[in-house]
């Protein structure tokens, strides 16, 4: 058991499946001797060497390419996008080929790969590196999307995702790099498409995602301390997406409210409204609201930055009235 | 880097050269009957023809091994078929039908035979360059000795993957050959008129640190060498080619276009190259009997009548099949 | 006042602007000569000539940021990628550079340009050439999103794209091309951000876009033969989106059904669902159904294209059952 | 194609000289504040220096017209700078107050002065290749005799859109100068480890049918030499150009980074070639007076103290500007 951070873990995640099997190989820009822009593949090369451990050009075409013809002939590569953000430049070898080719060919091919990137802002990058882009991913049908909100998730998650047979957009929570919990040593393996109810609560429910789910945990203290008293559901795994979990959550409460920090046209809070407002119709005891990133580019500056992702303060006064209203 | 001008072999063995006549033949009947099914409305969606264009198929596949592997473009029925694809699955396939390549669900542009060698036919001009170098990147990494070879067209090498798919193949010394097959045209622009070089591919090669190689691609002993050529230093470790073969497509881009947009000068010159009858010629004055050859001609013939008519009969596909194999589990759900 | 296909439409509409404003180019493969892949620019080489319509290369990223770089210093270009598919290529153009750099440069840039595209699905091209991609655009902020349904809305609104100065993404419904009516001879100019009613019932509210408004208009023809009378509102433009008059269509009828072309999660019909569930709660009488392209790659054969993109009689089926149930 | 060695003119004005030297002091004194700042966490986001680099800003600057454009990188302090922008909005851009350049609306790798042609500074890389030549093809369009200048550095040349926007800009004969920044590194990856050819962008030129063109990109003159020539060519109708500079940033890629992933060696010998001494000791050989550059040293210094102040005093950015600006109409409204 050992203090473990969220960019910690990652590697953690990766050479313990790199260990156990030898079809596990990696590459991206500057994961090799850099450890990782983020410092997320530290030791990795050290350990694996340099053959399966690859640095590549400012290619990402090319890197996805690899990773895509790689994993139909027999490899289980791991590729990196540094920032989410530049999937726009790859975003055909992901949307249209990685997703497709299973389809297309009618299960001829399969595509057992995972590309790891970091997602969402926090670090006032700007916006061209601060995207929070889970719902670019989760629109493409053929992709599976998983993003861990803590260390423990990320070793896990990264397992399951490198053990599954389909392409998993893996993102990881920029903002939470630097977040550190305690995670059990040997081996971990977490399961896709399953949500954790990380509070229990009866008056209202809040589904986050990533580095909205501690967010969303501390609105939920506050709210408390106001009387209401919420369930928070991580989602972990937006496709598959554990609707059971939720529906079950949100019926319980009667109420849902989504906490995105993708910007709000087509975020994925918008599907998962739509899908309890026709299947909890009965159940609401009012409306659904969703709390988002508003629909504009992030800016630079902290001040400005702060104030367009949602807070812990937005989700409490935004629940708060809500509820009394 | 000096431009090599491939030049066909003095000897070629016979049995090779009757394999390579047989396949292309067997490509031009094959596509001259797509063409009539397309104006039948048996094909449904779209459809791009490689006739004129057959001797490249034919030579490269020639020079392959059964473990290597094909990266096409939607201009792919030729180089399926070329690689041992039978021809009913694939007019099933263009039919839509449950007995297709893939059950109808990837169409024309998508042919696809694993157990062939042939890694998929890819609809997004130049994305299919880079994931040839995945594939032969798990060739090298597993040590096995299989090659991709990926084709595609002069108006590919414009496009952004293209130059990235050479970078990256050149520094880690993968095992692919890149095919740019030079029909001169785009759908229906001349590549020459929005491409900085004369030759859109060999004029790269050194941006890439490789040789400039240029290949009759009307011919499919020329075609041959130079491939038996880069497969071979690709299997040895060499790493990858850029060959730019000559060639011209004797129809129009896709479905019905009839190519109007071409110069009728520019045809008929091309029409004089057409490598069927040269590469007919060539064997009979290389003493192979007339016989022999119109044996080989009806033997396609009748290939080809029955692929038609067992396609036809295939049936419609299921509503089972559209929510089949999203994923590995061989379904579609998203959600619990 | 002349019979005009949907094809032809879209040149009379660029063609109107270009007699108005010597700023407005055009550039995309094979639009010059051979009048594009789509017959939609037929003339226009023609009657402008090849400096203001130019044949490109292969290349969707010079194609784009030629077109950004021509808007930000005094043309308003309007770009084709040939099928909607394509936009994977040349996302970062759209997603990150233009769409963003109005607000990262605090106004110092403006993009008036306009990037049509075939999209959609309905001519077997298979799964790489008949996405509908509306869903794409919309989650983009920066970005505005039009899908006219009939020829007349073709030329009005291709008007008020050319003359918007924002960056119009003018998305062409592939499977309405051949699709003729009565357009008025003269100037047509229509406005961005407005839907339109184009049937009144009492029921239900039926909203449609693209390729979907005639089946949606023709269902409700059929359900209202069965006692269901049903409002169909054309959105037409996704951003700006008309909220206003759609949630005076669903508060009048006390529900919400989308037909949507994208397939299922995160289409604009979440979006839609998810500011009815907030906004009209308490006005609605059953479940908000969206009837989608399920969440699959599309097949090529026409029989699985026909089962996969929302028909009428899925419409009509999935109404009736809501409705009744 | 030969490659063209430039080398420093014989006689360049001493006007234009000063002004250079100026310059580099600048962009030098305004970059080590910078980096200051970033220690003191005044600078919030990412920063990206170029120290070591300046003389490309300068020669290349001084070669243009007021009413050019520059296209830069994240690295485009120094270009904006270059220009003629002042350094208080830009301290102030860095450090996300109301008074910078974008209201602190893009931050250190957005910056962007269309008043002083400084058209942007784009964060993905390649992305502002093509967009550099939209530019152009406006100029051309329009009849303007404008030049865009665009800058990325040598790992940029592996992406796509490099390729695609060199094309495009030869075929289109589009005044656009391609400038790329040789400084061997891309983040903490040694370029010539993923790179196909020795020199990133000019073993590339003929690719693009253009000349290949290699500078010294530590000295000023020559750099300004061979701007001069470039941006007088894309001037005359002449179309563009594709200019490698060999340089060398002095510290790491960005933020904090102390860059010790490269070789002492390495380092020490590029220390050696710090255009800013080489600069002063030339423009002292060639008599000007050794109070004449300290003065103006002082004054950059003075300039450096005030701008500092004028940013740090500068008001947080309000509330208002979050949703300012997404449209034309100066709002950010996505319905009604
Ligand atoms: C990214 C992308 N852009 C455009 C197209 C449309 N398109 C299909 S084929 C084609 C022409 C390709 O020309 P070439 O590479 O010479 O191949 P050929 O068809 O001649 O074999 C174009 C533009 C596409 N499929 N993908
Ligand atoms: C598409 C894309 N991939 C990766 C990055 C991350 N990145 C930022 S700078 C950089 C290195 C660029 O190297 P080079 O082009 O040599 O420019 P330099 O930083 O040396 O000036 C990388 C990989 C990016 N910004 N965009
Ligand atoms: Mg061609
Ligand atoms: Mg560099």
């Amino acid at each position: 058991m050992a203090q473990l951070t969220y960019r910690e873990a990652i590697a953690r995640g990766i050479a313990q499946e790199m260990r156990r099997d030898p079809s596990v190989v990696m590459l991206g820009e500057d994961v090799g001797a850099a450890g990782g822009v983020f410092k997320g593949t530290v030791g990795l090369l050290e350990e694996f060497g340099d053959v399966r451990v690859r640095d590549t050009p400012i290619s990402e075409q090319a890197i996805l390419g690899a990773a895509m013809g790689a994993a139909m002939t027999g490899l289980r590569p791991i590729a990196e996008i540094m920032f989410a953000d530049f999937f726009a430049v790859c975003w055909d070898i992901v949307a249209n080929e990685i997703a497709k080719s299973r389809y297309m060919t009618n299960g001829q091919l399969s595509f057992p790969l995972v590309i790891r990137s970091g997602n969402g802002g926090g670090l006032r990058f700007g916006a061209q590196h601060s995207q929070a882009v889970e719902n670019w991913a989760m629109m493409i049908p053929g992709l599976k999307v998983v993003v861990p909100a803590n260390a423990l998730d990320v070793v896990g998650l990264m397992a399951a995702s490198v053990r599954d047979n389909d392409p998993v957009i893996f993102l990881e929570a920029k903002g939470l790099y630097a977040t550190k919990m305690e995670v059990p040593d040997g081996e971990i393996v977490d399961t896709l498409g399953s949500a954790k109810v990380v509070r229990k609560g009866t008056n209202a429910t809040i589904v986050a995602l990533g580095m909205m789910v501690p967010r969303a945990l501390q609105a939920a203290e506050e709210l408390a301390a106001n009387g209401i008293d919420c369930t928070v559901v991580d989602v972990r795994s937006l496709v598959p997406l554990d609707t059971a979990t939720i529906l079950s959550e949100v019926s319980a409460t009667g109420r849902l409210f989504t906490v995105e920090e993708n910007p709000r046209l087509c975020g994925w809070g918008g599907e998962l409204a739509s899908i309890v407002a026709e299947e909890l119709f009965y159940d609401l005891d009012g409306p659904i609201v969703r709390i988002t990133t508003p629909h504009i580019p992030l800016p630079a500056a902290d001040v400005l930055e702060d104030l367009a992702i949602p807070s812990v303060e937005r989700i409490v006064t935004t629940v708060h009235k809500s509820m009394n209203s | 880097m000096a431009t090599k001008e491939a030049k066909a072999p003095a000897t070629l063995d016979l049995e090779t050269r009757l394999h390579m006549y047989r396949t292309q033949v067997a490509l031009r009947q094959f596509e001259t009957r797509a063409y009539d099914l397309f104006l039948e409305n048996y094909v449904k969606g779209t459809s791009h023809l490689s006739i004129g264009q057959e001797a490249i198929a034919a030579g490269v596949a020639e020079a392959m091994r059964p473990t290597d592997w094909t990266f096409a473009t939607y201009r792919g029925h030729a180089h399926t078929l070329a690689r041992g694809v039978p021809m009913t699955p694939v007019f099933a396939e263009l039919m839509g039908r449950a007995n297709g390549l893939m059950a109808g669900k990837g169409g024309s542009m998508h042919l696809t035979s694993v157990e062939h060698g042939v890694m998929g036919s890819y609809a997004i001009i130049g994305a299919h360059l880079p994931i040839a170098c995945g594939a032969a990147w798990s060739a090298q990494y597993r040590g096995t000795d299989q090659v991709a070879v990926c084709f595609f067209g002069d108006g590919t090498t414009n496009i952004g993957a293209f130059h990235e798919a050479l970078n990256f193949a050149v520094i880690w010394s993968l095992p692919v050959v890149f095919w740019c097959e030079n029909n001169l045209w785009m759908e229906y622009t001349r590549t020459s008129e929005v491409t900085a070089v004369v030759n859109p591919a060999a004029d790269r090669a050194s941006a890439y640190g490789l040789e400039s190689i240029i290949v009759d691609g009307n011919d499919a002993d020329a075609v041959y060498q130079v491939a038996c050529d880069a497969v071979e230093l690709a299997r040895a470790g060499g790493g990858p080619s850029l060959i730019e073969a000559k060639t011209y497509r004797h129809g129009g881009h896709s479905r019905a276009d009839p190519g109007k947009y071409r110069p009728d000068e520019e045809i008929a010159e091309w029409m004089q190259r057409d490598p069927l009858p040269l590469y007919r010629t060539r064997l009979l004055e290389a003493g192979v009997a007339e016989e022999e050859l119109a044996a080989i001609d009806e033997s396609v013939r009748l290939e080809v009548e029955l692929a038609t008519e067992e396609a036809k009969a295939g049936p419609i596909p299921g509503e089972d099949l559209l929510l089949k194999d999203v994923w590995a589990d061989g379904g579609a759900a998203w959600r619990n």
